[in-house]
């Protein structure tokens, strides 16, 4: 197994034991400030090589794929999964959005492979961020709320968030600065990146070992979902990164993206957009079983379909 | 206490993601001020040990007077007890400058 | 005040060590939540500042019946004050859904 | 409750930068400890959200008897009122070893 | 734009637009430790290969310039801004003591373009953050209430405020170990430096912002001092740092300390000293007006003032 | 004296003249969780090339020196000392115990001197940390309350305690993952490491000072005990690396590891464990004398009689 997912498993098993690690609070969110910062520098400085034209179709497609993943994912829940209204809406926005550290496991995942990807993915990740969301809240206000959807609030969540902020302001400074801007902040942003990657994920073992207690009650129907979901997803992105001519890494990255659900930005924006939603059921799916699932079996398992699908 | 006059001191525990939306009403209402501090906690809605996002909470104090005390309290049963994690409570104390609080 | 209801406000500052031992029995001896901060102080066992982990202190308030905080600050004083830094104080307050609080 | 005694409980919430010099004032104005905690807020100095250090408060809390809790409200109305931002207030609570508070 | 630069205006821009992003406020006091660890190490290991009788006669020009600047800034304020006593003396003691971080931006600019200076330059850095504040509280007290100096208290907070100890440790650390006890931790304290530099801008643009309102109601006057002082001194540092024969770099590096208010050290000492003065006056100046002037402006401007002066 | 000693010079020495310098708590947290982790990851790295049955006897030597050490100092502290039971058990554990702060130095030591030492040391730490916390707590108990041991929750402090988490799950991480697998987070956990260690024993030296007026009280007993047991342990420490057939380096490293009393673990540990004890004593003893005394004066005297001992 992978150094870094074996920190995860650290975090869980400690916390199952009943430990008393903890990390800082203010770690955490120091943490997770940097790993945004640090992705966006990162895709913008690799943006700044590329020809503007040849990537916007991408970036449209990849934005499509983000409105039709919480589409697709909230019937299911509402018909099959017979949760209400509210928490279908609410778990299909996570789905919808993504996952910053699994997209960062992914990219680890081609570079211990030596397989190239289109560097700037970052991107996507940023475009990838906010659909879900927006459908997410849209779906449950559709029983004749309208009126109740308070936009200015929503859209000021979703554009203003702290983690867009942080990944889009990265995306630009680093499109701004270049590769040659950048060069002096390397040994902080990049150097250091796998390794606070790792502290990062022994804090979600933590926090998904503390959260597991909700598995229980959270029901069958939600275990299978978070499991088969992203399997779902990840199809949809291979064979779009396949349609928009992206490289076999960049497919799996996309096809990763799509399949990873939000569990930082999302239950922020959800909890005030649909509070009638129990973030309960949202955190359970996306961070106690998709996220180690994606983690640990889910990526090596897109890979495989990436190459069925890509063929190369 | 000679030097001292009486004052509500409303108290609210939440979860954090409502912070700035209590801050806004309280002051809405009539509160002339607030102090907010981190905490963590446990509940009917389980365990919220702060140990991410999701799980923290905040205890935010407000000195007023009777009447915008329940305003506020009304206020914040009705919008947010059924679907926050949250608890509040009033307490009667003293306060050095009255009109600091009040009017 | 109209809207709220009586009932009492325990108060617990103790060394950080005993936190999850003191939210463990709390729960057992009938409480229904708590919430605690994290605070530095100073008192008969010397200047405890907060600056190192044997150094730090937590606030723990407890909203519960009478009963309760009768048991509760009884458990505290016989199991804890002769060996730990800690103090214990009860205020009433007012709270606006009782039941969540007692029985 | 039987278990307790009438005891102040003075609460002073203040600039961080007087967090020292209060801590020294009471304890020389007969206090016997106090607690301290982080805080952030807003009063009629705007909004003190705690994000750098000019901007930081702290919540002080002084369990003592009446005439401490007069003196040191008296003694923080005079010498910090007028220049910093500050808010004091005073509540009736019951502690448990009354002596530890008083005398 | 420099790459630095950005991040302060991503944190301006974050804030106005009412972003919730905010630094954790133990991230902003751990960087500023690290920062003025990591500038006092610097200087003090470059000061290990100087000859002391040599440094020692610029050393004490560079502390008349720091009390010089605020029996300058003092007429101006209270004569021709009618500002009262107490706050003129507050601001004067501001503009007389520097900020770590613009001394710091100016070293990034030096590097970037290849210009050479007396690398013991910190050590100047040192002996500028306290005359100003001395002569502050002195000049607040002139209207006959001497007596009410705590001399004791003043010494101790300028002398061991915490940050006059971690540059004045750093310095003494890095004299005492030399480049050779320093190697093992230039990873930590040297080549993550920019990095850090970056985190904490993004933080000053957040804290500025929220400090921007109060310039409507400190008035114009306080807004063209700021901006007017700075250039004056800047002109007073560069001549000094001709005459006292440093390089060209040396010089800008000493007319941006001049022209650099502290926002960090001042305030802690200044709420102490003169509780009458209004906080909010100096803040607005130091750090809403001049501290992004010097960034953006300020800068290549004394580059080119001592260009003019240095004749080099 | 070496840069990192010097760190904890200038925070005792900032903290005696009663500067308000204080490092956030919570960097304290992060710092000691990075340390601790780090070691764990190096210990790892180098078992990974160990034969298991080669380190196996040596390992179990080790474990008995951690249980002799507090069977010394208990009839020391308790008969000659006239301590209470508690307090003398309370000490004795801490004495068994080790100092991962200490041993960090030591090896740090040997790096500036080029001498080789088996690179699977910290796996000795992490053996040392818990016998001495255990042995501690039967000693409290031997006076008829067996009874009141909880056993269950003290080896679950023991065990599941942070200190013990970090380092073993970095000691299996590292192990599992290899010196290859370990490469990138090199930078992070390796380079940044003696960095990190000068701000912790900054932080140190603030703590050591603020605990000094504790000694007053606690008397010259445990002043000379704090300094004469790390040297008799020392002894101990030497005679059985060069029995067990450690290089002169890893015997030093051992004599070390026994010298060092543990301020962090077995504090946490005994609070709960031996309420009785005055946790005033202990850390008085270990953290205000024999660590500093350790750092400055005890390595290069364990280092002598080592050579005398191990005679290479
Ligand atoms: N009985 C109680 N006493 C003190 N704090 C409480 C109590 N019940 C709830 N809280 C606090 O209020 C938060 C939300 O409560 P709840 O909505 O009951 O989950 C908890 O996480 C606690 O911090
Ligand atoms: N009179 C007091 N007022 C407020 N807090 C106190 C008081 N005495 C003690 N404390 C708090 O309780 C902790 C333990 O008290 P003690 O057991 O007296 O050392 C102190 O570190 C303070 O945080
Ligand atoms: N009405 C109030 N209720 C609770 N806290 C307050 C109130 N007014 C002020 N404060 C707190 O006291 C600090 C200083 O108040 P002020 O001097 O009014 O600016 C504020 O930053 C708040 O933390
Ligand atoms: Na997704
Ligand atoms: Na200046
Ligand atoms: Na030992």
């Amino acid at each position: 197994m992978d150094a870094i997912a074996l920190f995860f498993v650290l975090g869980f098993v400690a916390r199952l034991a009943r430990s008393d690690l903890k990390l800082p609070a203010q770690l955490y969110e120091a943490l997770s400030i940097y790993l945004l910062l640090a992705i966006g520098l990162k895709g913008g400085m690799e943006l700044a090589k590329q020809a503007p034209m040849e990537v916007l179709p991408q970036a449209l497609a990849v934005i499509a794929l983000g409105v039709v993943i919480p589409l697709i994912a909230f019937p299911i829940l509402y018909k099959l999964g017979r949760l209400d209204r509210f928490n279908a809406a609410a778990i299909a926005g996570h789905y919808g959005s993504v996952s910053v550290v699994t997209f960062a496991v992914a990219v680890d995942y081609l570079a211990a492979r030596n397989l190239p990807y289109e560097a700037y993915l970052p991107l996507f990740l940023v475009l990838l961020e906010m659909p879900g969301i927006a459908i997410g809240v849209l779906l449950a206000r559709l029983g004749g709320q309208w009126r109740e959807i308070r936009w200015g609030t929503l859209l000021h969540e979703i554009f203003l968030g702290k983690s867009m902020v942080l990944l889009a302001g990265g995306l630009l400074i680093g499109w701004a600065a270049g590769p040659k801007g950048l060069e002096p902040l390397e040994p902080f942003f990049f150097d250091l990146f796998k390794g606070a990657l790792c502290l990062f994920l022994l804090e979600m073992g933590l926090v998904a070992a503390a959260q597991a207690g909700a598995l229980r009650s959270s029901g069958v129907f939600l275990a299978v979902f978070a499991i088969g979901m992203p399997i779902v997803s990840a199809v949809l992105g291979a064979v779009l990164g396949t349609a928009i001519g992206l490289s076999a890494g960049g497919t799996l990255l996309l096809a990763t993206l799509a399949a990873s659900a939000s569990y930082i930005a999302a239950p922020a924006a959800m909890r005030i957009a649909i509070p009638e939603a129990n973030p309960g059921l949202s955190i359970t799916a996306a961070l106690v079983i998709t996220f180690p699932f994606n983690l640990l079996i889910g990526i090596p398992l897109y890979h495989r379909i990436v190459g069925l699908i890509h063929g190369s | 206490m000679p030097n001292t006059h009486k004052c509500k001191l409303v108290v609210l525990i939440a979860e954090k993601a409502l912070e700035d939306k209590l801050a806004q009403d309280v002051m809405r209402l009539g509160a002339h001020g607030y102090t907010v501090a981190d905490v963590r906690g446990r509940g009917s809605h389980g365990d919220r040990n702060g140990t991410w996002d999701a799980d923290r909470s905040i205890r935010m104090e407000i000195l007023c007077d009777v009447k915008t005390a329940v305003t506020i309290t009304t206020h914040v049963e009705k919008a947010y007890f059924l679907h926050y994690a949250m608890v509040a409570f009033v307490a009667d104390v003293g306060v050095l400058r009255p009109q600091k609080f009040s009017g």
